[in-house]
């Protein structure tokens, strides 16, 4: 039975939501996690259970309605759950990203005085034991997985369990309190807060209220058609306003089934065994995922490759078509159905993506032959458009018309606006309370009307009538001719080569556009072991004189088509170099999200910048680099620099 | 050796060891005229972390496989559990509680990690023949429940992903891995490693230390190991004893054992890394 | 290519250990054993049962038998002929000393008595291993069938020295017997396959299995997980004789109605057995099962090719028949010790991981 | 007074002339596993397919006629009337020389390193194998093997002891006892003969004197060629050539048995033992229990042995490390 839930609200918060699903869905399942070699499920009902017992024992542990509870940790239901029964009982669950290291954590939990943190394993407790005393706030610390924490026998240290069993334990005291508590929450209470990893600067506590969140659930779900019956797969970090949206918000407003996999490194695995209907990752997944593919094909037997070639040839042609309902010739449509189930269908099935019926991407540009490459074998991914302050959902693309170029267009609900700079505004129920502590940037962002700049630059695509995006709207720069600069574009066409990982593209303000380059060591390494190139690290291989002539091959079809756009022709890049090191979180280089951070990378390599603009061909550099325990240490090398060829600007109208 | 007197003893870091769970005495071992053990003596405590360590041929291993029964000595006794235990079979000392590891593994290249471990819960699965057959109510609940039991090592041991895998394909460092958690599955009191951390890299010794250190934290497990890494040693045992050319010639904790004259002649002095 | 598993995930352990954990090789199997059951019996003739199914279906459960032993316990017997021979003659004894007895009981009581023999026979297993125990197991082949030649008793003192199976039913259907209809004797053949070949495979994936299997990989780690050697090979030959008795007491009161040891129950029997087992695949069910098939077919595929076909003598077919199983054991010994069974299983993985090579 | 019984002497010798024919195979054996670990199942085989070869040569017969016939319709039995037996026992030993290369070259060099067991199992692929191609190269019917030995009774033993021995068997066992000997002496004495000693106890050793394996597992192999030749004349001559041929070589397993699978000597009185023993055995306890004793005895003998002493008489000790 398909069925949808009764359109608009029916509660107005996320805990009411789950009573809801409890009544009406009851023993449906909710959750379920990879765990002991088989998938535990709870239904809503247990769920519902779940969640009150620990509210319970919040409660008894005296939890006050607006405190703040940190979650730190990978997904986990019973993760899910504490944000839920943080909500409960009035508090604000504020999830924090797992791989933060101690630094990074101190700001935030210290930013939202946190009261109560509830943490996965060891691991976690560890960093916020070391944080120790700078936690002035702090009461207790609850923890899912006792494992090596017995001797830490610390008073205000508590199992997630133990929590449980103390809620039951005083549960016709509380109850009443619980229940009260429920009542009194209406939709303008602080749904959940989430920090925004923020390109520059510290991050911000963007206030999410049960409107906001609930509205862009809702009308998503809609959107989509999700349904009570669908599955997703939450692998993405909790503390990103995306895996909230997917994994609670629409969730519990359709009541689908959400599906923690075993550990990360078992993700793929997972996801196969899953087979979800609804997926979201992030460009690189996809563009890891098509890497990963095509180096597996490399090894398969020469007529395998051929067949293979041929079909996916002939996917890109007529599969959008009919994935989109395009009129196509019975002899494609039979020849498709063929090719579907001899390589489409058990491709689809061996990558767990055969059952999805709504697949996002979204955070960056995506490659149009990678995006094309999904479509073609039928599944049907979109891109969508948004930001934590929109909780997610500003564009998204509808079925049918779906291009890799475009964001689609407004969410239901949601009002658009693009100013002469060309700044896109967004106004919607779903738009944020405000930054936490925070008014002035909370004025500088949100308008008294209520319109909320984005800080990307976009235009309405005239001939799909759908959202644009150029660039981040500061990074819109202009060269020193007066031109247009938009680094990301350049970059973006860039890193659409599976063997560019990230590039860097600078010239604000200067006479021309030059490069750094971050290659994919998975990618090159394999180019490298095909054409054997021998190799001992990374800088070795980056500094590779073959590679540089590959990645100048690149550089040069990218100059190429900028060129055709007369409004940007003058970003081609007349220079570049390859980075001997990964751009890293850990180093400040990129954010969490891995988007670059280009302020920061100037001025940490200025001495390359310099060079690749001195019309030097060599330079030498000394790097600081951070290891996974936190330790520094230093690299340093001999980078070369090279020239490509640039094109007149084609001025042909199109 | 003042310790063996009393009946519960401080480690260095300060933990509390229980009474003794297995005592030798005396024992001394021949191979028609080759004495690999003379007259040796020391006890295991509960809870504690119990090395052995001495140069090669000093007769480590085979005072391990006088322990688990696969060599019987001339002379002396070993008292398990304050009992004198009468001359046994491998096997029956497997149901007595004590399991053990290999120095070269020992696992059944056949079969697959879960399998592997599985094995391991032999002794705690009693269902019989026709029940098997049958695969019917007790039999198939029976190994069910210690599939979790299972599961759950396999989880502890962070090795979920070769959970299917047949060991003959896994790298050296996991089938260790695997041998340990095959010896845990048997839940025993008294567990026995011969040189867990052989062959492996700074990085798998790490792993295996921690994992050594949490079995014996998490399950209370006593723990007996034959190591030669003298790092690794101090770092884990709580007691250590020291043999030489099949004589004991120094028992105590690793400050002890560091401070001890003849030990640091005969062995400490040689590096072993 | 074929395999469909996305979706397809296992929430509890009896799912995840279920003999056809995915989901179209199930389908695959029942729809089969409907068709053996049903469809086959329709067309069934006289040849097609003595000449085909009969035999595969009594050899496959012997090749179980052995499988248990040699394959899952490692211990190589090569006395299959001679407790073929001991099920025979108990289920004569038994037909003709309780003519009311239902075959079913007779069969399996035929079984239990081998395995009280193989238990015998087995006992050196503890001292000797290897090719010395397989030495050892030509003792049983050679004394076993010298015993049913001279012990008048065993074939009720015949002036031939030959045993014959008398008319007996199953639940009222006569199985054996001139008068069996081959539609009966084939189901009841094929009843007993079945459902011993699902307890085998039972057995092998429960801890007795596995502490056969723990003796075969390494007997000193056996031990010390607490397996007890005696028990475990002991055992192992018990289970092994009984299925091969099971199969002995068919082979002649089903299939063949009359046998005289020194012919029907010769090593060659034992090398049989072996050969599937060896061919099919050592430690797998269904490489019992696809060894037996094998063994059985090829000689009825060289009758009708060589003799049918090129019209070739009868002894030249059967000597080159005889090479070609020769070296395919050699063959299949060097590049796949595993077996038929292990290229299937290769094949299905490469079906599950299609369009991918690994 | 049972010494003085002639018929006991006439058991017990022809025993033990019988025993000096095992003693022969089993040294086939012995040697085989010293050097390659192997346990040579299809030894009996090779003794068949010696003893079809040599008949074949002397009788001039034209190998593979059968299938000449059946596929190509070619209708050659003979290319002549034979040649002198010396030269047909020369070509056989030759052709048993090539079938050691090609069984090295075939069977042996893939499975280097296997376990024994799966060796044993390879030979009884090979034991097949054999059988067939010598079936079909010299056709399944039996034949009669004469090399010229003396045959009948001999006379003066009858005369003097009362004692009736076939002479064939004396002089099988002479050439037997010979046999024995030169190989012991070739062991002993020839650097080849080291070698294979040396390869016994472990590789690297036999490589060290110089010799590489495959060459070593040729000779040995070549010499059990021979073996089987030499046994394969004496059992064909006696009770004609035919399958049944194999079997009795099988005899010579229990014979290993029981004297250990690694020593020379432990063949020789094993293969003495066995000879006597079952004759003794058919002589006296046969008749009570219907005859034909000899199949199994052999068997059951080492059987029982095995359970007291599991590495036979002069096998090393099996020591399980740990």
């Amino acid at each position: 039975m398909v069925s949808t839930p009764s359109r608009g609200p029916v509660a107005e918060t996320i805990p009411k939501l789950l009573q809801r699903n409890s009544s009406e869905f009851g023993s449906s399942p909710a959750y379920r996690v990879k765990e002991f070699g088989i998938w535990r499920s709870w239904s809503w009902n247990q769920t519902e259970k779940e969640v009150e017992s620990l509210s319970l024992g919040l409660l008894q542990c005296g939890v006050e309605t607006g405190d703040h509870i940190a979650v730190i940790g990978s997904n986990r239901p019973e993760l899910y759950w504490s944000m839920v029964a943080a909500q409960s009982v009035g508090a604000i669950p504020v999830p924090v990203y797992q791989d933060s290291v101690p630094e990074e954590m101190i700001y935030i939990l210290d930013h939202c005085n946190v009261k109560y943190i509830i943490a996965e394993d060891q691991e976690q407790v560890d960093k916020v034991i070391e944080l120790g005393k700078r936690l002035k706030s702090l009461k207790k610390t609850i923890f899912l997985d006792p494992r090596g924490l017995r001797k830490y026998g610390k008073s205000e240290l508590m199992s997630f369990s133990d929590i449980q069993k103390l809620g039951l334990a005083h549960r016709e005291k509380l109850l009443p309190d619980l229940l009260k508590r429920l009542e009194e929450q209406n939709a303008e209470n602080t749904c959940v807060m989430l920090y925004t990893s923020g390109t520059t600067g510290k991050p911000k506590g963007v206030v999410l209220s049960h409107k906001n969140i609930l509205a862009a659930s809702y009308s998503s779900s809609q959107f989509d058609k999700l349904r009570q019956e669908d599955s997703v797969l939450a692998y993405l970090p909790m503390a990103w306003v995306g895996d909230f949206i997917f994994s609670i918000g629409q969730a519990y407003c359709t009541g689908f089934c959400v599906a923690c996999p075993e550990s990360a490194d078992t993700m793929q695995t997972d996801l196969r065994e899953i087979g979800p209907t609804y997926f979201f990752a992030p460009p690189r997944y996809f563009e890891g995922l098509l890497t990963t593919v095509m180096i597996r094909m490399e090894d398969a037997s020469s007529f395998k490759r051929l067949v293979f070639k041929n079909f996916m040839d002939f996917a890109k042609i007529v599969g959008p078509k009919i994935l989109d309902n395009k009129p196509v010739s019975f002899f494609e449509r039979l020849k498709y159905t063929f090719a579907n189930f001899i390589i489409y269908a058990p491709l689809k099935d061996t990558l767990g993506l055969r059952n999805v019926r709504v697949g996002y991407t979204a955070g960056e540009a995506i490659g149009p032959e990678i995006f094309d490459f999904y479509r073609s074998l039928g599944i049907n991914l979109k891109q969508l458009y948004g930001q934590t302050e929109a909780a997610v959902f500003i564009t998204q693309q509808p079925d049918g018309e779906v291009r890799s170029d475009t964001v689609g267009i407004p969410t239901p609900g949601v009002e658009l606006k693009i100013d002469e700079a060309g700044e896109v505004f967004y106004r919607s129920d779903s738009s944020f309370v405000e930054y936490f502590k925070n008014p002035e940037s909370t004025k500088s962002t949100k308008d008294s009307e209520g319109w909320v700049a984005t800080g990307d630059a976009g235009f309405i695509d005239a001939a799909s009538n759908h959202l644009r995006i150029i660039d981040r709207v500061k990074d819109v720069g202009k060269m020193s001719d007066g031109s247009f600069f938009a680094p990301k574009y350049v970059e973006n066409k860039l890193k659409f080569f599976p063997t560019i990982l990230e590039a860097v593209v600078l010239g604000d303000k200067r006479e021309m556009c030059t490069a750094f380059i971050n290659i994919d060591l998975t990618a090159v390494g394999n180019w490298a072991e095909r054409n054997n190139i021998a190799y001992s690290s990374y800088q070795e291989l980056a500094g590779n004189s073959e590679v540089y002539e590959m990645i100048s091959g690149f550089i040069r079809d990218v100059n190429l088509s900028v060129s055709k756009d007369p409004m940007l022709s003058s970003c081609q890049i007349h220079r570049f170099l390859v980075l001997h090191k990964e751009l890293d979180a850990d180093d400040g280089e990129i954010t969490r999200t891995r988007k670059v951070r280009r302020g920061f990378i100037e001025d940490k390599y200025s001495d390359l910048v310099e060079a690749l603009y001195n019309g030097a061909f060599q330079v030498d550099t000394r790097t600081e680099v951070t290891y996974e325990d936190g330790r520094k240490g230093h690299i340093s090398a001999e980078l070369e620099i090279r020239n490509v060829e640039v094109f007149e600007p084609k001025l042909e109208l199109t | 050796m003042t310790i063996a007197t009393q009946d519960a003893f401080t480690t260095d870091d300060g933990r509390l060891i229980g009474p003794t769970l297995l005592e030798v005495k005396g024992i001394t071992l021949k191979f028609g005229g080759v004495t690999a053990i003379e007259n040796i003596s020391f006890d295991i405590r509960e809870g504690e972390v119990r090395a052995i360590i001495g140069p090669n041929g000093a007769g480590k291993s085979s005072m391990l496989n006088v322990i688990n029964g696969f060599y019987h000595p001339q002379e002396g006794e070993v008292w398990f559990k304050n009992e004198l235990r009468a001359p046994m079979k491998p096997y029956q000392i497997a149901y007595q509680g004590i399991a053990r590891t290999f120095q070269n593994i020992a696992l059944f290249k056949g079969m697959s990690t879960l399998d592997n471990i599985m094995t391991g819960r032999f002794t705690h699965m009693s269902s019989g023949i026709l029940a098997q057959a049958l695969w019917k109510g007790s039999a198939e609940r029976e190994e069910f429940v210690n599939r979790e039991k299972v599961e759950r090592i396999i989880d502890f041991l962070e090795i979920q992903q070769i959970r299917k895998t047949e060991v003959g394909r896994l790298p050296y460092g996991l089938q260790k891995r695997v041998e340990l958690g095959r010896a845990l599955a048997a839940e025993p009191k008294l567990l026995l490693l011969d040189e867990p951390m052989a062959g492996m890299n700074v990085e798998e010794k790490e792993d295996m230390s921690r994992f050594i250190l949490d079995v014996n934290e998490e399950f209370g497990t006593t723990v007996a190991l034959i190591e030669h890494d003298m790092g690794v040693v101090m770092d884990i045992a709580d007691r250590v004893v020291v043999m030489d050319y099949g004589k004991k010639i120094g028992d105590g904790t690793p400050v002890e054992i560091r401070k001890n004259q003849v030990v640091i002649d005969a062995y400490l002095g040689i590096s072993h890394d | 290519m074929i395999y469909r598993e996305a979706g397809d995930f296992k929430t509890t352990y009896k799912a995840d250990q279920e003999t056809f954990p995915i989901r179209l090789d199930k389908v695959g199997f029942w729809l089969s054993v409907l068709i053996v059951v049903f469809v086959i019996p329709l067309f069934l003739n006289d040849y097609w049962e003595k000449a085909v199914f009969l035999p595969f279906f009594i050899y496959a459960i012997a090749a179980i038998g052995l499988n248990i032993l040699t394959g899952y316990c490692g211990q190589v017997s090569l006395g299959t002929g001679g407790f073929m021979a001991v099920g025979a003659y108990s289920s004569y004894k038994l037909m003709t000393s309780f003519p009311n007895l239902d075959m079913f009981v007779v069969i399996i009581c035929s079984g239990i008595v081998t395995a009280f023999v193989g238990i015998l026979f087995g006992i050196p297993s503890l001292r000797i291993k290897g090719f010395y125990l397989a030495v050892a197991t030509l003792a049983s082949q050679f004394f076993l069938v010298w015993l049913f030649n001279k012990w008048e008793w065993t074939y009720n003192y015949s002036a031939t020295g030959q045993i014959t199976a008398p008319e007996r039913d199953f639940l009222g259907v006569v199985v054996t017997g001139a008068y069996s209809a081959p539609w009966a004797t084939y189901l009841f053949c094929f009843g007993f396959l079945f459902i011993f070949g699902w307890m085998a495979r039972n057995l092998v994936r429960g801890h007795i299995g596995r502490s056969w299997m723990a003796i075969r990989d390494m007997d000193i780690a056996a031990e010390i997980i607490g397996v007890n050697p005696l028990k475990a090979k002991l055992s192992a030959f018990a289970i092994s004789s009984f299925y091969i008795g099971v199969a002995g007491a068919l082979y002649f009161s089903v299939w063949l109605g009359a046998a005289e040891p020194t012919e029907a129950f010769s090593i060659d029997k034992s090398f049989d057995v072996l050969f599937m087992i060896i061919i099919g695949g050592l430690g797998s069910m269904t490489g019992s099962i696809i060894g037996a098939a094998f063994i059985v077919l090829l000689p009825v595929v060289f009758k009708t090719v060589l003799v049918g076909l090129l019209g070739w003598p009868t002894d030249i077919a059967e000597f080159t028949q005889i090479i070609l199983i020769g070296s395919l054991i050699i063959f299949f010994l060097i590049k796949e010790p595993h077996g038929i069974a292990a290229l299937w299983r290769t094949l299905k993985q490469k079906l599950r991981l299609w369009p991918f090579p690994y | 007074m049972i010494l003085f019984d002639p018929f006991f002497w006439e058991v017990f010798i022809s025993g033990l002339l019988a025993g000096v024919m095992y003693a022969l195979v089993a040294l086939g054996f012995v040697l085989i596993f010293k050097a390659s670990g192997i346990f040579n199942f299809a030894q009996g085989v090779l003794a068949l397919f010696a003893a079809l070869t040599l008949v074949g040569f002397q009788t001039g017969q034209v190998p593979f006629a059968h299938l000449l016939e059946a596929v190509f319709g070619l209708h050659v039995t003979h290319w002549g009337d034979g040649m002198p037996t010396v030269l047909a026992l020369l070509l056989s030993l030759f052709v048993m020389i090539g079938l050691a290369w090609l069984i090295v070259k075939i069977v042996l060099r893939p499975l280097v390193n296997q376990e024994g067991i799966i060796l044993f199992m390879a030979t009884i692929g090979l034991a097949f194998v054999l059988e067939g191609v010598g079936d079909l190269m010299w056709g399944a019917n039996v034949k009669r093997l004469d090399v010229g030995l003396p045959e009948g009774p001999s006379d003066f033993l009858l005369d003097h002891t009362g004692m009736f021995i076939e002479k064939l068997e004396i002089s099988a066992a002479v050439v037997a006892m010979i046999l024995v000997a030169s190989l012991m002496l070739f062991s002993q004495y020839t650097k080849m003969g080291r070698a294979l000693r040396a390869v016994a106890d472990d590789h690297q050793a036999a490589l060290s004197v110089g010799i590489s394996l495959e060459t070593i597992w040729w000779v040995v192999w070549s010499i059990s060629g021979l073996v089987a030749l030499v046994a394969g004349v004496m059992w064909g001559a006696k009770s004609g050539v035919q399958f049944s041929l194999s079997l009795i070589a099988l005899k010579a397993l229990p014979v290993l048995m029981l004297g250990g699978f690694t020593s020379i000597p432990g063949a020789i009185i094993g293969g003495l033992m066995i000879g006597v023993g079952e004759k003794m055995f058919e002589f006296y306890i046969g008749p009570m229990i219907g005859g034909a004793t000899e199949n199994w005895f052999a068997y059951m003998l080492a059987l029982l042995f095995l359970l007291f002493r599991p590495q036979g008489l002069f096998g090393e000790k099996i020591i399980e490390r740990v």
